[in-house]
């Protein structure tokens, strides 16, 4: 199955579920929608997309008020790949954990919550991955301020004849 | 009868792995490959491009700059994805040379400086030897030393400091007076 | 050499009478050249691991250009550096270990190879304390180890620590009954277990050309050799048995915490307990201090350097084992003792016995 | 005063102070015969500085929970600061053992969001100097693999040939593990002059290599026991989990990239994908996920060897290399075959010179991750061993 053939048998199902203007190849869900389209994905025989491939977690710039997660799902056995877009508010991000149906989502997803403070409902151990547990903020949010010092310590560059 | 044929694989394989360490050890004359550092150094790698040495870099080591070629373009500043280059420049009156602080009018490629290059740092304790900063400069005056440019200086694999501010390399020799003039004028 | 010692000062008229001080004075000086011989052993051991382990990965090992800024020629200096090193280094002993116990540790382990050494045989003469029991004493005492690396794992109170002192416990607990099983041939054969009429009992020659060590005395006695070997290599923590302090486990296993000259007096047992295995098979399987040539190059002199040839030999062969081989996993090591070895020992007793009866 | 009396007073101030009473509290209300190990972050089997905390019964594991991000460097926050040309430093030192193959997946990536088409020459260049650093990193796999068995001499051979490799990636492009080399749209310089017959004679050096290797540690009795049907990832959970690469070929599912979702030139060439068959124990056991690079090693030495005699001499290296990385709003996410797996780069752009996103799909992330889920129930050598067959690179598993 091709992209175009792909989107139309998920929009057979899904009502709600739109093509992206700009980039034509992925799809935009709701993120209350996200949690029955994921499991139909997963077990439709005909998409059959066992294998997910990355989950990225975005911003959509200081204006905006959407964060957003792209999954890049694959089908090992069709060979077939779709992309998924779920904005999220910024003020209240929250989105269905996929953890149970692909378990790479389970580290994936602690990393968006560890960069953007995405939190994923249903998932086991949303703790931060790869920043120190007692990190302020969320570092890659477009909006986020570094901070000066870190439990003490000057953060600044300190060197001797240089600035 | 498995018992007995897991005794003689094992016994086959092992004999088979200890005589290829055997034969190793007897022929250590050839096939040594210790360096006995400071005594034998790093082969240089036999790198020829087919360009011109002058312009070309053939190894990834010290930065340097030639200060009469510069131009104060700031391309390789821009260059840089580690911000180790630091350049400052002040604007000189046309046909002004100054010669101690090797600023005399015009580069080895014909161009005419206009800018007195009162700063020019490059911190090769940060210097990530990515090699960015040497392609854009239109002077070529920014290298890496090495190779063909060794006969304008000479490879130097370890060059290590006692203090860390000893690995900043200042290139920009204005004496101070001039540099005070400038200061002022500013 | 007590004996000898004592029947030394005992003929001498001023120090006659003070019989309790000539004890002591002789027991020293038999004792203090064992102390040298493993210093010395571990420097030259060490060294010699080095360098078959880099000949065997393709490298050089210590290498050095000149006394005084390098390790001298070829490096033969670093194991003295090394030992310099480890002497002057400081001495840690963590906040929250036993502090007895952890003290007592590396003395217990350096006295056990030590009194091992006490019975052991360099030629006919050259022995500290001659005794009937030779064979015997030195199984006893090379297992008195145990303990101490049992309360260096114990006391350190590190996870690595522990882990490596239960392996050890169990490892060479197992393997002390193959080694001592496969020795029991040599006890049928020679009917002594004394180390003088053993080796005593290998003189001469067999089939012609080759000595009449017992390792030729039929094919089962090679089984019994290599099962002894083996399993001595088992018994002093070697690779591929190094299980204890797997480094790549066990960070470092019961040493972990060990630091200076401690640490070395483990390094040195290891060496000591090193030789003394080897030097059991020599003198059990391998002729001991008589030539291999049977007949010639025989006497006192040419005996200590047979068996110290020889037995430097098998520590190198198990130099060569650890430079190839994998390790163990603990219930693999386990399994091997209990399936392979210890069968492989009582049927080797069966044989030699059954072949003693027949052909002789 | 007495001895016996200074030695009561000192204890009565020890018990005052509380005395050598150490803090043991039980961590996570285990049971008495659960202990919990900390393994790393120094360790000698981490493999860079991870920590695996550990609750184990004895010598048993019970469950793994591994703490990473010692290693993070923001590596995608300080990409979103950077032009598309300085982020390729950066992307070498995310997988410092297979930069090349970082290098291709990130200039794969950028070409076709901004539609270039790179001439052939360079594609052969690219996928030649690829492979190169596929065998150099397969050989430190294998090397550390034996490392972590408890063999260290196959450990040196493996490095000894790896210099090889590093020595003639040094006269490719100065440097020795962070080359900077692909860029996009083209490579930083051509081959040297004597390049191609030096890489011709490597590769006869190499191959009598492989068989070395297999005689010293592969049919090993004592590394088979250890390594064979020890952590078994089953097809299934390996690709629920994300698995690929090696580790995922292990489980015996045939699936490369190069082959099934191809990129660059890799059509042109005739190579096999090994797969792990079960030889020594199960399908997808550790002996099966190591013999896979084994295999992969003589794979890549075919390809290079096609490469080379089919390569074009004559071409401009830089000829479709664009003057300013400068692409339309969009986003891309392109995967290609790095020797630990799928690496996978998501970027948007918003037209400038800066991406606004940059994600790199790290394989090993997702290998590590599946480490509990296979190495419960066995021993904590065992474990390390799994450990080692994984071939992590904490690098870029933190970025």
């Amino acid at each position: 199955m091709n992209n175009t053939e792909i989107i139309k048998k998920i929009k057979s199902s899904f009502k709600n579920v739109s093509v992206d203007e700009n980039h034509s190849q992925r799809i935009i869900v709701s993120s209350n929608e996200w949690e029955e389209l994921s499991k139909f994905l997963k077990n439709d025989y005909e998409l059959f997309f066992d294998s997910m491939m990355c989950i990225t977690g975005i911003d959509e710039g200081i204006d905006s008020t959407n964060l957003g997660v792209v999954y890049n799902l694959h089908s090992m056995k069709y060979n077939h790949k779709i992309e998924i877009y779920i904005p999220v508010d910024k003020n209240d991000p929250k989105i269905f954990s996929v953890e149970k149906i692909w378990r790479m989502a389970e580290w994936f997803e602690r990393e968006i919550y560890d960069m953007y403070g995405i939190v994923f409902e249903g998932h086991s151990d949303l703790r931060r991955i790869l920043l120190p547990d007692d990190w302020e903020g969320f570092p890659l949010r477009k909006d986020y301020e570094f901070p000066k010092t870190w439990h003490g310590i000057v953060v600044d560059k300190i060197k001797d004849g240089w600035e | 009868m498995n018992y007995f044929t897991a005794i003689f694989q094992t016994i086959s394989t092992l004999i088979t792995g200890m005589s290829v360490t055997f034969k190793h050890m007897l022929k250590i004359r050839k096939g040594n490959v210790t360096l006995q550092y400071p005594v034998e150094r790093w082969p240089r790698p036999e790198r020829d491009i087919g360009f011109s040495s002058d312009s070309y870099n053939v190894i990834r080591s010290r930065l340097t700059v030639d200060m009469d070629d510069c131009i104060g373009c700031l391309k390789c500043e821009r260059a840089c994805p580690v911000d180790c280059i630091k350049i400052e420049t002040h604007k000189v009156e046309k046909g002004e040379d100054i010669v101690e602080a090797n600023h005399t009018g015009m580069t080895s490629n014909g161009t005419t400086k206009r800018l007195l290059l009162t700063r020019f740092d490059i911190d090769m304790s940060e210097c990530c030897y990515c090699n960015l900063c040497t392609y854009p400069c239109p002077e070529e005056c920014i290298f890496m030393v090495g190779g063909p440019n060794s006969t304008r200086h000479e490879i130097d694999y370890e060059f290590s400091e006692y203090d860390r501010n000893d690995m900043i390399y200042r290139f920009s020799k204005v004496p101070p007076d001039i540099l005070q003039s400038y200061a002022e004028k500013k | 050499m007590v004996d000898f010692y004592i029947n030394l000062f005992s003929s001498i008229e001023l120090i006659k009478s003070y019989q309790s001080s000539i004890f002591i004075i002789s027991v020293l000086l038999a004792g203090i050249p064992i102390f040298g011989f493993m210093a010395v052993n571990a420097l030259v051991a060490v060294y010699v691991e080095r360098k078959v382990s880099a000949f065997m990965q393709d490298r050089l090992g210590p290498m050095g250009h000149g006394v005084g800024l390098h390790a001298g020629k070829w490096g033969v200096l670093q194991t003295l550096a090394d030992a310099i090193k480890l002497l002057t280094k400081e001495d840690i002993i963590p906040e929250s270990a036993d502090k007895k116990l952890f003290l007592l540790a590396p003395c217990i382990i350096f006295i056990g190879s030590f009194v091992a050494f006490a019975g052991f045989p360099f030629n006919e003469f050259l022995i500290a304390a001659d005794f009937n029991l030779g064979l015997f004493y030195i199984l006893a005492m090379s297992s008195v180890g145990v303990i101490g690396i049992i309360l260096a794992g114990y006391s350190s109170n590190n996870k690595w620590s522990l882990y490596g002192s239960m392996r050890s416990a169990a490892q060479i607990v197992s393997y002390e009954i193959p080694a001592a099983l496969s020795l029991l041939p040599i006890v049928m054969l020679s009917g002594s277990l004394a180390f003088k009429d053993i080796v005593l009992a290998q003189t001469g020659s067999t089939l012609g050309i080759l000595p009449n060590w017992f390792i030729f005395n039929n094919p089962f006695m090679i089984i019994a050799f290599w099962l002894f070997f083996i399993a001595g290599v088992a018994e002093v923590n070697r690779t591929p048995f190094d299980l204890p302090e797997a480094e790549s486990e066990l960070v470092a296993g019961w040493m972990t915490e060990y630091s200076g000259m401690r640490w070395a007096f483990f390094f040195l047992a290891e060496y000591a307990n090193m030789f003394i295995v080897a030097g059991v098979a020599t003198i059990g399987f391998l002729g001991g201090w008589l030539s291999p040539i049977p007949g010639y190059f025989d006497g006192s002199i040419w005996g200590v350097f047979w068996l110290v040839s020889k037995t430097s030999f098998l520590i190198f062969v198990m130099m060569w084992f650890r430079w190839t081989f994998p390790r163990l996993r603990t219930d693999q090591l386990m399994r091997m003792c209990w399936k392979f070895f210890l069968p492989g020992s009582f049927f080797v007793i069966i044989g030699v016995g059954l072949w003693d009866l027949i052909m002789r | 005063m007495s001895f016996q009396k200074l030695g009561m007073e000192l204890l009565l101030i020890k018990l005052k102070m509380g005395g050598n009473k150490i803090n043991n509290q039980n961590l996570n209300n285990n049971t008495d015969e659960e202990m919990v190990l900390n393994i790393g972050p120094q360790h000698p089997s981490t493999h860079g500085v991870l920590r695996l905390k550990t609750i184990t019964d004895g010598e048993i594991i019970k469950k793994i929970t591994p703490y990473i991000g010692y290693l993070h460097r923001c590596f995608e926050k300080h990409c979103e600061n950077l032009t598309y040309e300085q982020a390729i430093p950066f992307i070498d030192r995310c997988d410092y053992i297979g930069s090349m193959n970082n290098d291709f997946g990130y200039a794969v990536a950028v070409e076709k969001l901004m539609d270039i088409k790179v001439p052939e020459k360079v594609e052969y260049i690219r996928v030649i100097v690829a492979e190169m650093n596929r065998i150099a990193s397969h050989l430190l796999a294998v090397g550390v693999f034996g490392l972590d068995v408890g063999a260290v001499t196959p450990f040196v051979y493996c490095f000894r040939d790896r210099e090889r490799i590093l020595d003639l990636f040094e006269m490719l492009c100065g440097a020795r593990l962070l080359y900077n080399y692909i860029w996009v749209g083209g490579v930083s310089h051509d081959f040297p002059i004597g390049w191609v017959e030096k890489t011709y004679d490597f590769l006869d050096y190499f191959e009598p290599k492989i068989i070395e290797t297999n005689d010293l540690l592969t049919y090993n009795k004592i590394f088979i026991e250890r390594t064979a049907d020890v952590g078994v990832i089953p097809p299934e959970v390996a690709i629920s989990y994300g698995v690929t690469g090696p580790n995922l070929r292990g489980s015996g599912v045939k699936w490369d990239l190069r082959k099934n979702d191809t990129y660059s030139i890799y059509d042109k060439f005739d190579f096999d994908i090994p797969v792990g068959t079960g030889a020594m124990g199960t399908i997808g056991d550790c002996w099966d996920r190591y013999y896979v690079r084994i295999r992969e090693l003589e794979e890549s030495l075919k390809i290079i060897r096609q490469a080379l005699d089919q390569m074009p001499r004559d071409g401009d290296v830089y000829e479709s290399m664009p003057k300013k990385i400068r692409p339309k709003a969009g986003h891309i996410y392109s995967r290609t075959e790095s020797p630990r797996g799928d690496l996978g780069f998501y970027i948007e752009s918003d037209g400038s010179a800066t991406p606004s996103r940059l994600k790199l799909r790290s394989p090993a992330f997702t290998a590590l991750s599946c480490m509990d889920e296979i190495s419960k129930g066995w021993m904590l050598a065992d474990m390390l061993t799994i450990l080692g067959s994984l071939d992590i690179v904490l690098g870029e598993i933190d970025r």
